[in-house]
This record gives structure tokens, C-alpha cells and sequence, in this order.
């Protein structure tokens, strides 16, 4: 399979730069700086690109060229935005700034009421409903849920001092608690190992001999970088890392 | 002995990343053959959802994940375009991070392809939006409020992919494929709010999460991390990313484990001994 | 109370108006078609309540004769006479006043009458002729009409309050008023909150730090200033700057947010105000690192690894950095402290730092150490949710079984409807 | 000057905040129209909110680059990386992928923009690990409990961690993933819950206050 120029060159630039991410593994270097300062500026670039392309141009350059004025107003709002950076006028910001909060708190208000309250409360008690069609074990992991949720409530209560029976209660919480973190923790190690393996994949595709082999070579320059490195630093330093 | 073990423990964390890497490697190069058998309910339970839709319905996906969370995510929101196009509903885009443009793009001309669908007529692809509940919120009363043209710049307004779609009320099934708080949001504010049925795919870190939801079936569904999609992929008989993805990470799970174990072990050993 | 009182009294009457212009009498406009066979008797047309104006609801009495192959047609014009368009058409057995999800104090809905919401833009587009619209139904078998009502008309009107949603109103005026009740009371009395246990171990970190000569990293996460975690946060950095100040110690705060940061360098200032040692004050405690998620980490990360903290304090909103933050603290040798709101990020500080406050155990310790009234009193309604939460629970789950139980068909229902979202 | 500087933007947030809420309680045309130009406001407001990310950023490492700061040179590949994503931009138009075929912003996202975000959480799988076996310590009863329920969700998730299940713990009858299903389902959606609903009537109340002028701390000093 023969490649396009560009796409092989691309393999090598991804290659490259995925590596000189991973070589922090083995310690800080120059080429790891250089890729992460490239992120942080080929990431704000990416998000300048899309809001220039996707909201400037069509919600705010169009409708102003077109004569609809209304658009203004929240540009103005916007761009007061930026006043932060200039102490004298920064309180001009605050117009934009509460604009939004304002928006955002009363938007946020009945629907935390309604998802993360109410519907909470119902969904906790309404298996007891088909109380009929259940089995005994049904019944009791719909109490275990009900019973669990009070329990975590309330370790997270602050107005009376935990002595006693309460300690039980809210000890009995902590304990849903670590099962649910525990949960978490496993999911998480799932998510962070399909994350490497999506690198690595891709990787070992810049690995073909349709790439020229851009992993390989691009991996046994780092190790050299590293030795070469490793012997000219002298070895205080190396045994400095080792402790890390 | 003491002394042996708990230089042993002191190991230098570089040969544990070195591990990683091997056992993550070489499932890669020389795939082990175990495919993805059990399937769990909540991910049944969107495969079930979007079955379930008569042709030509209106799905609508919200695609929000950027790189960084590709491989979970994307083999997830491939695995429901490819259900979408094979069961010949509608399926609108939507997206609130900046960084997921590329990969719709990427996902929609492969899928695109395979399945024969046009642009336009078939799906629409909307541009990123910032503010994600301005944008819902609007889509309420009228999506045309806020969105008036595609991701390249052609007016959506007669386009076939959206006639008779216009509120909510007209979509039947709404997706969030995400990494961030952005299904959260669909819930809360679109699905609780409008009485909309929402369902979801999350990365298996914020997985968990979503059992309060799901039991009181406020979601109508999740798919969870690369273990839903590779769960989704066999439901729809089209093993990807996902299937290999699970077969690779055996290993590496075993790994973590016995790490665990190792240290633990070894903590008691050198206190009671 | 008497506030509560006004709000809800305000609220009913705003309802009742609304209610008057929808329950606007709508003369059963009678014509003359050529009725099929039979006459359905007893339609009758409204206006959609709660809405934006352009439904109708109709009702007409179930028919204990139709079979499982009757169907309803419901009809609807905006002329006068004629121009009959098809608006829905569903199975007898369907669509009954007890499928109308409304909660029993909005809707008062029988099996024994159908009641069928017609959505006029289906039929008529966006914008609605500006007339009254007709309705009549008709009742099919094999697609043949064997019955037919007489023609009723409505005028949709928009409504001003949402009856369903009072639930949700009432719920949150009684926060309000809560709210306000612990405001006020925390500014004269002050509140109890018990102390958590986490908060020792702030000071023995301090205290490490400063004997081993060693300076502390106060990482207060990525959140902005309106989130409760960076809030809290920023009040337990008020603190433990005091404390640094007092020692002598040194603190770092890098920082993910630029409003963030001009708010901490308040707050650590005036901090060093406060223990006596202004002298010390350097503007670059507080230091801008990166706004993005992972060069943030990565920076810290590098801080962390060279300048060896001998303590570090993770207090915030944090995500998948977390762990990055963690691990090289761990490593590093640093005591670690952390405390966040993100539930998926707990396991990792848990399981690598030496204590962590878990969730509103932040928002409790920043409470608890500033003695803010604001906090403390934020505090107590929090206090008063769990404890609704809880109570609601216990009860709630009493009266369905025992309902259940018993076979109250309404009253499991009722219960439900006080709870659930429409 | 009070007047401009504070009473009128915490009237403004006053204002829509009030308006914002009653418009979740009133279904007429007024507040479906109000809440529709408010949206359209927002997403423009919105949109220009990152500038103060882009600014700060490009500020702080030109001011490195000025004054030969520590690493300066590092910082000139932050403004590199921005014209990496930028020109290719301007030449594309914003289209990444024309006929199928990629453009120069296309090919910027696929080998720049992708392999540097997603290496960056890569990275993260190492940490797990090293963090499992480094400082996964089970200190305590309520530690082992967060163990026990790791070890059998990341033994579960997996088609080998299922055979081992199946040929040392197959005589109980449960599958691992029913196991799973059920710890998913009951003990953590309570875990779950209780903070969830505890943290939500947080942010209510801060909103409420947000709303009421008393939390202004977002706006900065005076």
C-alpha cells in the first residue's frame, strides 16, 4: 500500500509528538516541553478556529452585515468581557459576567429542584409501588437503595454531632460510599487503559512499513537522546531521578 | 528478608509504567482472541430504545467528546450511527465541545459511505455551539432560532434530513455520546424539563454515576466505556474498535490486580512477620 | 412564613387568572352535517390548561360498546363551516383521562371518559390561524364511520402558570425561606456545625512543612469562581495562608482560572494581613500556570516533582488531573490533604492522599475554618434538603407498601405525583 | 459611580435570574419569547468568554518570551501550536474534509490536535497502575470495602477476568456480570444519591444567592 506524502508525513509528526508526551514517563526533557507547550497552543488555536467559524462569522458578522443590529448588544456584553485584563475598567465586565450568572442561576434552580431532588425522592420509593410482583430479593435491594441513600445523607449531616447510634448511621453511610467508590475506581482503570490502548493503536499503525516505520526509528531516537543525555549529565542527577 | 521485600516495594515506578506498556503491546500485535460475551442491561437498553423507532424517525446525537476520549467513545457513537443508518432513521448532530468537529467529521464520512447516506437528506451535521444550555433551552421552542445552517455553511431550512423537525416534540430519541457533564445537562434540562427520552454513552469513569438516573429511568439507557461499545458493537453485529479494544485490555486488567494484591500483601507480610 | 404565605397566596391567584381565561366558556357551536348512524354525546372542548396556547383538550364519554376494532377520529377546522382536517386517530381503548400525565392536583382525570390533547401546530404549522377551531369526532369500524359527534369549538389561549409544576414552586419557596431564615439567624446567633475530622490534619501538615523547611502547594483545581467547591476552596486557602503566614512557611498556589486567581490573591493577602506579616506578602504566591486541563496538571506536576512540598492541599474542583496531582504528591514524600465535590475523582485522592474531605465535606470544612456566616448558613439549607430527603424517604416508602399492599389504587399515585417532575 | 459599577450589575442578574426561573413555572408566549432572545444573547455572550483564556495565556508566555524567563523558548511553541491550527484554518475555510479528502485543517486536527490530546489522558493509565500498586493501601475496614468492589468490577469487565471468575467462584451460580449489574444497580446508586442530592441543593442555593446579590465574589474586586 502506498501512501500519500502528506499522510505519511502526518504519521510521523502524530508519532512523534505522541512519544515525546509519553517520554515524561522517564523523565522531564526538552521534547516533552516542546509537545505540551504545542498542545496548549494548538488547543486554543482549535477552539479559536471553531468559535470564529461556527459562531462569529454566521451569529454575529452576518446578521450585523445584513443590518440586524439586535446582535449587538450581546457582542457588547461579550467583548466587556475582556475588560478584566484592564484594571481601571474591569468592573465594566461585570455586565457581561451577571448577564450570564443571572441566565445560568435561574435556569439551574428548578432543574436541580426536579432532576437531582425530586426525581431522586420518587425513583428511590417507587419500587415499593410493585411491592405485589416482587421477589425477596427485589424487595430487599429496593430497601437496601432507600436505607443506603438515607445513611450517606446522613454522614453528609452537618448540624448534629455524630455520638452514639447517629455514628453507626453515618458509618453505615461511609461504607456505601466506598462501594460506589470502588465501582468508580475499577470503571476508571477501564477508561484510562482504553485510552493508552487507542494511543498505542495508533501508534503501531505509524509502526507499518507503509509509514516507513516512524514509531520505531522516532523511539530509538528518544532512547538515544536519553543515554546520550544519562552519560554527559554525570550521574548525580540520574541517581536523583531514580529516588523519584 | 524484611529489608529484600520492602526494597522490593520501593521499586522504581518506571518499571511498573514499563509493564503497563508490554502487557498493553502485545495483545495489540498478537490479538488474544477473546471477544466480549456478557452484555448489560442498561447498554440493552439503548440498542432497544433506538430498535424500537419507526424508519425515518428523528434521532437526535449529541456528540461531545474531543480526542482525548476518542477511543471509548468514538467506537460507541460509530456503533449508533451504523444502528441509526441500518434501522434508516434521521439523525441530527449536535456538539458542544470545540474539539469533537474533527472526529464527526471523520465519523460521518466513513459511515456515511458504508451505509449510502447523503448529506443533508440522510443526517445533518450542526455546527459547535458555546453555550450548551442556551442552545437547549432554545431548541424547545425552535432549533431554527439558533441553528440556521449546517457545519459548512448551507441553510438547513428545507433541508430533507429535517422536515417536520423542529422542537423537541419532533425527535424521537435523544443520544449523548460524552466524557464531560454534557449528558447531565440533556437530563436535567432537556429530558426532565421537556419530557424528552434521552439515553446515553459516557467513558466507564463517569459510568457509575449514572445509576440514580437510570434506575429511576430518567435515562432511558447508557453505554459505559469501551466495554459498552464493544457491548453495542455485538448487539448490532458489527464488531470495531470496541470488540478489539476489550480483547486488548485482558491483560492489562489482570495486571492491576495483581499490583494490588502484590503491594498489600507484601504491607502485611513486613507488618506481621 | 407569612412571606410563604403571600408567594403562594401571589402564585394561586396568578393561576386562578390564568384558569378564567382558559376555562373561557365555549359555546357548543351546533350545525347540521348529515350524521352517520349514531350521535356521540357529550363532547365537550377546552383549552389546553398549562400551556403555551396551542393545544385544545377534548372529552367525550367512554362507550362501554366499542370492540377492540373501534377507532376514534378526532377532526378539526378553523373556518366556521367545512375545511375538516384529520388531527389524530387512535384506538378505543386508548387515551382515556387517566393517560393524561398530570398530577392529581392539576388534573382530575376518569377511565370513564376519553380525553384526547389535540397540538394544533401538527395540524396548522407554526403560526396558528387567529380564530376559534372546531372539533367533532367520530367513532370507525373497518374505516367506516358508525358515529359521529356534533361539532364543539375553543379558542386556544396561552396560560400563565404551570399547576403541574407546583410541586417543584412550592419546594423551592420553602428553600428561600429557609434560606433567608439562616442567613439572618447566622449573622446574630452564628450556627452549629459539628467540626470534621479532616480539618486536624490541615494543621499538622503546616506544621510538617514548616519544620522541614519546605514549602506547601495549594492547589485549588480547575474550577471557575462560581462553583461552590472553588468557593470553599478559596476560603480553606484564607486559612492555611494564615496559618503559613504565622509559621513563616511558604505557600504556593498555581493557579487554572484567571478570575480565580485575582480572588486568592485577595484572599491571601488580607490573610497575611491578618496574622501580622504584610512584610512577607509576595505577589507571586499566586502564580497563573495554564487554562488548559492537562498542561495544568503537567506544570504542577513538574512544580511538585522538583520543589519536593513537604505538604500538598488538592481543595476544589478537580478532573482527570487528579490522579496525575496525586500520584507525584505521593511521591514525592509530600503529605497530601484533598477534598472535592467530583465524585468520580474521590477514589483516587482517597486511596493516595492521607485525608480527604469527601464531597459537602468541603463546602462544611470551608464553613467550619472561615466561620462565614454565608457559608454556614449555605450550609444549613443543605442541612434541611438531606434532612426532607431523608424524612421523605422513610415516610414515602411507608405509605407506598402499605398502600401497595392494600390495594389503594389513587392513593400510591397521589404519593408519586408529589415527587415526580412534569 | 457605585451606581454603574455594582448596583446596575447586580440589578442585571437580579433581573434575568428572576425572569429566568419564573419562566420554568409560565408556559405563555411572553416567556417563551423572553427565554428565546435570552438564549440567542447567552450563546453570543458566550462565545467570547474563551478570549480570557487566550488572552491570559498568550500574555503570560509573551511576557516569558520578553523577558527571557526560565524555558522561554518553550513558550514560542505555544504560539507555534496556535498558527499550527490557525493558518490552515484561514487556507481551508473552516472545512475539514472536502469530498473526502482532507484538508490542511483536516490533516492539523487528525496528526496534531488528536495525538497531542488524547497522549495527554493517555498518560494517565500509567498513573493508574502506579498508583494501584504504589499507594492502594487497604488501611482500613472502609478501604477494603472501596477494594473488594474495584477488584470485582475491573476482574468483571474484562472476558478473561469472567473465565477466572467462572472456574474459581463458579459453584455460587453468579455470573460476575450479574454481580456487577447488582453492585451497578443497588449499593452504588445509593452511594451515588446521597451525595448527589446534597451537592445539588449546593448549587441551588448558590445560584440563590448568585441570584440575590449575595455571592459576587465572580465579579471580582472593586
Amino acid at each position: 500500500m502506498v501512501l500519500d506524502t502528506s499522510i505519511i508525513a502526518g504519521g510521523w509528526l502524530a508519532a512523534g509528538l505522541t512519544i515525546f508526551l509519553f517520554s515524561f514517563l522517564y523523565k522531564d526533557n526538552p521534547f516533552f516541553k516542546i509537545a505540551e507547550h504545542l498542545y496548549l497552543g494548538a488547543g486554543m488555536g482549535w477552539l479559536f478556529q471553531v468559535s470564529v467559524n461556527s459562531v462569529w462569522i454566521p451569529k454575529i458578522w452576518e446578521p450585523v452585515s445584513k443590518g440586524e443590529l439586535l446582535v449587538i448588544i450581546p457582542s457588547v456584553m461579550g467583548l466587556l468581557l475582556l475588560t478584566q485584563f484592564i484594571p481601571k475598567i474591569s468592573w465594566l465586565s461585570r455586565y457581561g459576567f451577571t448577564f450570564m450568572m443571572g441566565y445560568g442561576s435561574g435556569l439551574a434552580i428548578p432543574a436541580g429542584l426536579s432532576t437531582d431532588f425530586m426525581s431522586q425522592i420518587e425513583g428511590t420509593i417507587r419500587p415499593f409501588s410493585k411491592l405485589a410482583s416482587m421477589t425477596p430479593f427485589d424487595i430487599f435491594s429496593s430497601l437496601l437503595v432507600a436505607g443506603g441513600a438515607i445513611c450517606v445523607l446522613f454522614y453528609f449531616f452537618f448540624s448534629v454531632e455524630h455520638k452514639g447510634h447517629l455514628k453507626k448511621v453515618s458509618n453505615i453511610g461511609i461504607y456505601f460510599l466506598m462501594i460506589y467508590f470502588g465501582a468508580a475506581f475499577g470503571n476508571t482503570v477501564m477508561a484510562r487503559f482504553s485510552l493508552l490502548y487507542g494511543r498505542f493503536d495508533d501508534l503501531f499503525t505509524f509502526s507499518g512499513g507503509s509509514y516507513f516505520y516512524a514509531t520505531h526509528i522516532i523511539l530509538a531516537a528518544m532512547v538515544v537522546y536519553f543515554v546520550l543525555h544519562g552519560l554527559f549529565a554525570g550521574k548525580k542527577e540520574a541517581s536523583e531521578e531514580e529516588a523519584a | 528478608m524484611k529489608e529484600t521485600l520492602q526494597k522490593f516495594f520501593k521499586i522504581d515506578r518506571r518499571w511498573i509504567f514499563l509493564l503497563l506498556a508490554v502487557t498493553l503491546v502485545v495483545p495489540i500485535v498478537k490479538p488474544i482472541g477473546l471477544p466480549n460475551k456478557s452484555i448489560s442491561q442498561a447498554t440493552t437498553r439503548v440498542y432497544e430504545s433506538l430498535e424500537k423507532l419507526p424508519a425515518g424517525s428523528f434521532l437526535l446525537l449529541s456528540l461531545d467528546y474531543d480526542p482525548s476520549t476518542r477511543p471509548e467513545l468514538h467506537p460507541m457513537a460509530m456503533a449508533l450511527v451504523r444502528h441509526a443508518f441500518s434501522r434508516n432513521l434521521r439523525v441530527g448532530v449536535v456538539t458542544y465541545i470545540a474539539g469533537s468537529t474533527g472526529l464527526i467529521e471523520e465519523l460521518f464520512a466513513k459511515v456515511g459511505k458504508e451505509y449510502n447516506k447523503k448529506d443533508g437528506t440522510d443526517y445533518v451535521i450542526l455546527p459547535y455551539q458555546p453555550n450548551i444550555l442556551a442552545v437547549m433551552t432554545q431548541m424547545s421552542s425552535d432549533l431554527y432560532g439558533i441553528y440556521s445552517k449546517d457545519r459548512n455553511g448551507t441553510d438547513i431550512a428545507g433541508m430533507p434530513v429535517l422536515k417536520g423537525v423542529k422542537t423537541y416534540k419532533d425527535m424521537s430519541l435523544v443520544v449523548c455520546v460524552t466524557g464531560t457533564a454534557i449528558l447531565d445537562y440533556w437530563v436535567a434540562y432537556v429530558g426532565d424539563k421537556y419530557s424528552v427520552p434521552v439515553a446515553g454513552g459516557v467513558t466507564a469513569i463517569s459510568q457509575p454515576g449514572y445509576g440514580p438516573y437510570l434506575q429511576t429511568n430518567q435515562l432511558k439507557g447508557l453505554i459505559g466505556g469501551m466495554k459498552g461499545a464493544a457491548e453495542y458493537e455485538s448487539l448490532i453485529k458489527q464488531p470495531g474498535k470496541g470488540t478489539s479494544g476489550i480483547d486488548a485490555l485482558n491483560l492489562a486488567h489482570l495486571l492491576v490486580l495483581i499490583l494490588i494484591l502484590t503491594s498489600n500483601i507484601i504491607l502485611l507480610f513486613v507488618k506481621y512477620f | 412564613m407569612t412571606k410563604h404565605k403571600v408567594a403562594l397566596t401571589l402564585f394561586l391567584t396568578l393561576f386562578a387568572a390564568g384558569g378564567l381565561f382558559a376555562a373561557k366558556p365555549a359555546p357548543a357551536v351546533k350545525k347540521a352535517p348529515a350524521p352517520p348512524a349514531a350521535v356521540i354525546g357529550g363532547l365537550t372542548a377546552v383549552d389546553m390548561p398549562y400551556d403555551v396556547g396551542n393545544a385544545a383538550m377534548l372529552k367525550w364519554a367512554v362507550n362501554p360498546a366499542d370492540t377492540a376494532d373501534t377507532f376514534y377520529v378526532v377532526y378539526v377546522s378553523s373556518l366556521a363551516t367545512g375545511g375538516w382536517l384529520e388531527a389524530d386517530r387512535f384506538a378505543a381503548s386508548a387515551k382515556t383521562g387517566k393517560d393524561i400525565e398530570l398530577p392529581f392536583w392539576a388534573w382530575d382525570g376518569s377511565s370513564l371518559e376519553h380525553a384526547v390533547k389535540i397540538e394544533l401546530n401538527n395540524t396548522y404549522g407554526d403560526s396558528l390561524p387567529d380564530a376559534a377551531f372546531q372539533f367533532k369526532v367520530a367513532a370507525e369500524k373497518n374505516k367506516q364511520a358508525i358515529a359521529e359527534s356534533l361539532p364543539v369549538s375553543v379558542t386556544p389561549v396561552g396560560n400563565w402558570f404551570r399547576l403541574d409544576r407546583l410541586n417543584n414552586l412550592v419546594l423551592l419557596i420553602a428553600l428561600i425561606v429557609i434560606f433567608f431564615w439562616a442567613v439572618s439567624h447566622a449573622k446574630r446567633k452564628g450556627l452549629f456545625i459539628r467540626r470534621i475530622a479532616g480539618l486536624d490534619a490541615i494543621d499538622e501538615a503546616i506544621g510538617r512543612a514548616t519544620e522541614m523547611g519546605k514549602p506547601i502547594f495549594y492547589v485549588p483545581g480547575i474550577g471557575s469562581m462560581s462553583s461552590i467547591s472553588t468557593i470553599a476552596s478559596a476560603f480553606i486557602l484564607g486559612e492555611v495562608a494564615k496559618k503559613v503566614a504565622q509559621y513563616d512557611s511558604q505557600i504556593k498556589v498555581p493557579h487554572y482560572d484567571p478570575v480565580v486567581m485575582t480572588v486568592c490573591k485577595e484572599v491571601v493577602k488580607q490573610s497575611y494581613m491578618e496574622a501580622g506579616r504584610p512584610d512577607s506578602y509576595r505577589e507571586d504566591i499566586n502564580h497563573f500556570v495554564s487554562a488548559d486541563q492537562f498542561s495544568y496538571a503537567a506544570s504542577v506536576d513538574g512544580m511538585i516533582s522538583r520543589e519536593k512540598p513537604a505538604a500538598c492541599f488538592y481543595m476544589g474542583y478537580f478532573m482527570a488531573e487528579s490522579l496525575l496531582l496525586a500520584e507525584v504528591g505521593a511521591t514525592s514524600g509530600a503529605i497530601q490533604i484533598a477534598g472535592t465535590d467530583v465524585e468520580h475523582q474521590l477514589p483516587f485522592f482517597f486511596t493516595a492522599c492521607d485525608y480527604t474531605l469527601i464531597g459537602e465535606e468541603l463546602y462544611a470544612a470551608g464553613a467550619y475554618l472561615s466561620g462565614e456566616p454565608m457559608l454556614k448558613s449555605a450550609l444549613k439549607v443543605q442541612d434541611f434538603g438531606k434532612l426532607f430527603v431523608m424524612v421523605s424517604i422513610a415516610i414515602g416508602m411507608i405509605c407506598v407498601s402499605v398502600g401497595a399492599k392494600f390495594g389503594w389504587d389513587s392513593f400510591v399515585p397521589a404519593i408519586l405525583n408529589l415527587f415526580q417532575n412534569f | 459611580m457605585k451606581l454603574i459599577k455594582k448596583q446596575i450589575p447586580l440589578a442585571i442578574v437580579f433581573v434575568t435570574g428572576v425572569l429566568t426561573l419564573i419562566s420554568y413555572y409560565v408556559p405563555h408566549k411572553v416567556s417563551v419569547d423572553y427565554i428565546e432572545t435570552l438564549n440567542k444573547w447567552e450563546n453570543i455572550v458566550v462565545a467570547f468568554a474563551f478570549l480570557l483564556g487566550l488572552i491570559s495565556l498568550f500574555f503570560s508566555h509573551y511576557n516569558k518570551i520578553a523577558r527571557k524567563g526560565d524555558g522561554w523558548g518553550y513558550s514560542i511553541f505555544v504560539f507555534i501550536g496556535f498558527l499550527a491550527i490557525i493558518i490552515p484554518a484561514y487556507v481551508s475555510g473552516g472545512k475539514q474534509m472536502v469530498e473526502g479528502v482532507l484538508t490542511p485543517l483536516g490533516w492539523s486536527y487528525k496528526y496534531i490536535y488528536t495525538a497531542l490530546s488524547g497522549t495527554m489522558f493517555a498518560v494517565l493509565a500509567f498513573y493508574i497502575v502506579s498508583t494501584a500498586y504504589r499507594s492502594f493501601r487497604i488501611k482500613s475496614p472502609q478501604a477494603f470495602v472501596l477494594f473488594v468492589a474495584a477488584f470485582i468490577l475491573i476482574l468483571g469487565k474484562v472476558p478473561l477476568g469472567q473465565i477466572i471468575w467462572d472456574s474459581a467462584l463458579g459453584w455460587t451460580g453468579q455470573s460476575v456480570s450479574a454481580v456487577i449489574e447488582w453492585i451497578m444497580q443497588v449499593p452504588a446508586v445509593a452511594g451515588k444519591r446521597g451525595i448527589m442530592i446534597g451537592i445539588s441543593i449546593g448549587a441551588i442555593v448558590t445560584s440563590l444567592k448568585i441570584i440575590f446579590g449575595i455571592e459576587k465574589q465572580y465579579m471580582g474586586k472593586d
